[in-house]
């Protein structure tokens, strides 16, 4: 190859090259300024876990220690009595390990009654460890300050203004709509 | 120390050992690899690997088989739901389970579009291994599109643990397809830049062409899979060697190149990526938009005591697992067969005999991924 | 990691204003050490890829430890990969910091009973920001890198806890050492 | 030569159970019947002894075939293939890293996952997961010699090496 050649191979590829990132100058920056805008995940999104409460205060957990079992991380440490009045049991300790958990959902999976739901909150970065062991009160509130949450039973829901749970619109549900629209009573049993 | 079995030859001055890795920018990980130097040929090369081993193998046996579907996903990180589905299958196969013709589909396009996102990360980092940065930023925003579209179905961006026992977890997003057609539509866009900037830019091809020629016999002999063994001319794809999933439903080709060079292999994945594109294409349209995504499956999974090898062509190559079961719900013995790790047994074969600078471009084409490797 | 190297906190007027000024520039242009472990390594570089961007914080990597701030730890830490690491972290130059990226780093995560993983990172060097996750998304990190930030320039926060380094190799030693396990 | 050998078909391989000192000659036949892509090296920890399992491809034809062979815990040497195979190489270091299988006339035979200073061969299932000995782990009695002595026609069951998971099970 003559020089002259080589030279002219050189700027064809600087060229396109410049071309090429040049056509990209032109279109719309795909920055999402995090810490100022806030990412808008979609509900499936699995970025920690929380314990949601029936309407009423009362624990939607039946201790059924299901997702104990399941999960693979072998994070989630359950104690659990008999129930002295009534059926069922109650909750002597319900803690999840958030720093070892792998978040794969598994434990959602399992649970029957969608007691343990995801949340999309993922801003849990901390100076100490320690904030992360989270016990049956921290699952509890992450519940209460999440806006919505995602069991694959329930699907998508919602915490209204007033505090009352309620079902996600279609359009957030994520795909199986007609099991998802089924009345919770036929679920839980 | 005692790992670095390479010695100075007493009495020999002209060789120099030089340590590269385990923290070196371009060994994609925490490979570290000894190189004897003479000048700057590269005159012995003893790779180290283990700085990743993770006891995938025993902790799994210790596992019950669905917990074992969400350690399988930590192996080629690069590739996400990939993994899963060696295991999967080998499970299906054992237990006999039928899964649904749309549940095979959708798997099949999750597999594709990871194949496309993991190429994508490969590009980038081997482009950024030879200077270049701009694709690097370019294909790491489009491993982003990639990755909306699988956490807006799958509830996760890299690791979902979406397969499962006769199907997937849950149904795809109503989107799903719409925004899948949306980003091929966009990625065949940005594939002509990409050639632009990749496999036509002429440093690439000083730096690439005829560096680290792997023989067809060679390749096969060391145990190579994927687009390293298809660089060297051997059409051998898993894929249609042994069809799974939706496979046989699609059309696609096998893209091999006779040279064996670093180039070789840059293009194959390249046309890999086009293949990706053709097969999801046809899925989009194939597959069902209702149905069932999962069939039968026992509520407790224990296959009946035997054995089962099953294997997928993933982003790297031939990845099999052999599943050992002795009727327990636990899994006595997962061996995993990496593809990466038997494409990085030739490191020594193409190092020795190149330059030291080649040695960066020749590990960036074989795409090292080192959860898969040391497990 | 004040002016005067000491941890202690300052009471000269003239020094502890100095310093804050010093460690408020700090904050602003950490750079972090290019060393990708295992699976967040990934999600570690697409925190700088277009989409979220880190480069807006005055964060570059740096190949070389010699001349990096932070290191982010981003995966699982073996036995055999520790003793790298801490190498690397001693090499780095002070004030350094460290992140612990993701549940294996944090506390061995999911792999945490096995024989070869190190049960957490602070184990082998000092730990300022931990991020849960396995991966953390890329905002997280950004997040925590953020948190950081806070940490080098709000003056409470940096004297909360003396920083420890952990001075033994203990955690290195394999499970047989200790005279438990026969030798085959 | 005559080799000891159990043949059977396991879905759509051909598996081969050999007795250990005729691994070699079988693997010479194989090889040189074709067989030229290794896929990969296996240890296993049967709970009575270790098992190797070598698994082959034609990429001719795509046939499929599996070898193995077990060896007591005493003494798991196996001959190594790489002279073969070259790929098998770091598979071979790997079951030696995990289960303390020796493969003799092995090029380059060191730990490749751990350290090398380590004593402790993982995989075996003797050790709990954090690789400290279980108590009360007794190796299960060899099972009979028997199957590799007449090579009995091919079972039409794809019902494979029941009696050997047994053995395992004792832990």
């Amino acid at each position: 190859m003559s020089l002259l050649q080589e030279v002219w191979q050189a700027v064809k590829a600087i060229g396109t090259g410049m071309a090429t990132v040049h056509k990209r100058v032109y279109e719309d920056a795909p920055t999402e300024f995090y810490p100022y805008v806030k990412p808008d995940l979609p509900p499936v999104s699995v970025q920690s876990l929380a314990l949601v409460e029936n309407e009423d205060g009362s624990e939607r957990c039946i201790v059924c220690l299901q997702c104990e079992r399941a999960c693979p991380a072998q994070v989630i440490t359950i104690e659990r009595h008999r129930n002295p009045e009534g059926k069922g049991f109650l909750i002597d300790r319900f803690d999840i390990d958030l720093v070892n958990c792998m978040y794969c959902a598994a434990c959602v999976e399992a649970c029957p009654v969608s007691s343990i739901v995801t949340i999309q909150d993922f801003e849990m970065s901390t100076y100490d460890l320690q904030t992360l062991k989270a016990d049956i009160d921290f699952l509890h509130e992450q519940a209460r300050r999440a806006r919505q949450w995602y069991s694959p039973k329930f699907g998508v829901e919602l915490r209204t203004e007033d505090g009352r749970i309620e079902k996600a619109p279609p359009e957030m549900q994520p795909g199986g709509l007609a099991e998802l629209l089924k009345p919770a009573e036929e679920v839980d049993s | 120390m005692s790992t670095m079995s390479l010695e100075p030859v007493r009495g020999r001055t002209d060789e120099m050992i030089v340590n590269m890795g385990p923290q070196h920018p371009a060994t994609h990980g925490v490979l570290r690899v000894v190189l004897g130097l003479e000048g700057e040929r590269i005159t012995r090369a003893v790779p180290h690997i283990g700085y990743l081993h993770r006891n995938h193998e025993k902790i799994e046996e210790a596992r019950s088989y669905p917990q074992v579907i969400a350690y399988t996903d930590r192996m080629d990180y690069v590739s996400g739901t990939q993994n899963e589905l060696p295991f999967v299958l080998a499970v299906e196969d054992m237990l006999g389970i039928e899964v649904p013709d749309r549940a095979k589909k959708i798997r099949t396009m999750f597999f594709e579009l990871y194949r496309l996102a993991s190429h994508l990360v490969w590009m980038g980092t081997a482009m950024l291994d030879l200077g270049a940065i701009s694709p690097f930023l370019y294909t790491f925003w489009d491993r982003e599109i990639i990755l909306g579209i699988v956490e807006k179905t799958a509830g996760a961006r890299m690791l979902p643990n979406y397969y499962t026992f006769g199907g997937v977890r849950r149904d795809v997003h109503p989107d799903f397809f719409k925004d899948t057609a949306d980003f091929l539509d966009h990625m065949e866009r940005r594939m002509v830049d990409y050639e632009h900037l990749v496999l036509e830019s002429p440093v690439v091809h000083a730096r690439t062409i005829g560096v680290g020629v792997l023989s067809k016999e060679r390749a096969i002999a060391r145990g190579v899979s994927g687009p390293v063994l298809r660089a060297s001319g051997v059409a051998y794809d898993v894929r249609k060697a042994f069809p799974y999933d939706a496979y046989p439903d699609v059309e696609f080709e096998i893209p091999t190149s006779p040279d064996g060079d670093t180039y070789a292999r840059f293009w194959v994945r390249f046309q890999e990526m086009y293949q990706s594109i053709r097969i999801l294409r046809q899925l989009v349209e194939l597959t069902p938009k209702t149905g069932p995504h999962k069939g039968k499956a026992p509520a407790r999974i224990k296959p009946p005591a035997g054995e089962r090898y099953r294997a997928v062509e993933n982003s790297r190559g031939e990845l099999g697992v052999l599943v050992v079961s002795d009727g327990t719900d636990k899994p006595y013995r997962v061996k995993h067969r990496g593809a990466a790790f038997s494409n990085l047994q030739i490191v020594p074969d193409l190092f020795v005999g190149a330059k030291f600078s080649d040695s960066i471009a020749i590990l960036s084409s074989l795409d090292p991924v080192f959860g898969e490797i040391d497990r | 990691m004040g002016l005067l190297g000491s941890d202690e906190r300052p009471r000269d007027i003239i020094l502890g204003t100095l310093d804050d000024l010093i460690n408020m520039a700090r904050s602003r242009s950490m750079w972090p050490l290019t060393f990708g472990i295992a699976c967040c390594a990934i999600e570690m570089m697409a925190t700088w890829d277009p989409k979220i961007d880190a480069d807006r914080f005055g964060m570059f990597f740096r190949n070389t430890p010699r001349q990096a701030d932070v290191m982010i730890v981003s995966g699982t830490v073996n036995k055999k990969l520790a003793k790298r690491l801490r190498r690397l972290y001693d090499q780095m130059a002070e004030p350094k910091w460290v992140i612990s990226m993701g549940a294996c780093a944090n506390q061995g995560g999911p792999f945490r009973q096995g024989y070869s993983v190190v049960e957490g990172v602070d184990k082998i060097v000092p730990v300022d920001v931990y991020i849960p996750g396995c991966p953390p998304r890329p905002e997280a990190l950004l997040q925590a890198l953020l948190l950081l930030r806070d940490k080098i320039a709000d003056r409470e926060l940096r004297y909360q806890k003396p920083r420890e380094i952990p001075a033994d190799y203990d955690v290195l030693a394999e499970p047989g050492k200790d005279g438990r396990l026969p030798v085959l | 030569m005559e080799v000891r050998m159990k043949q059977e078909r396991l879905f759509d391989e051909d598996v081969y159970t050999v007795h250990p000192e005729d691994y070699r000659a079988l693997c010479e036949r194989l090889a040189a019947e074709g067989y030229d892509f290794p896929r990969a090296i296996s240890g296993l920890d049967m709970g009575y002894g270790l098992r190797v399992t070598l698994q082959l491809t034609r990429m001719k034809d795509l046939a499929k075939v599996t070898v193995r062979t077990d060896v007591p815990y005493e003494d798991p040497v196996v001959p190594s293939v790489t002279d073969l195979w070259p790929g098998v190489e770091w598979y071979e270091r790997e079951a030696y890293d995990m289960l303390g299988i020796r493969f003799a006339g092995h090029p380059d035979l060191r730990r490749i996952l751990l350290e090398d200073e380590w004593a402790l061969h993982p995989l075996l299932k003797r050790y709990d997961t954090g690789g400290y000995p279980l108590p009360g782990w007794e190796p299960a009695p060899w099972p009979d010699p028997e199957p590799w002595t007449p090579p009995p026609p091919p079972e039409p069951e794809p019902e494979a090496e029941g009696e050997a998971s047994e053995g395992g099970e004792a832990s």
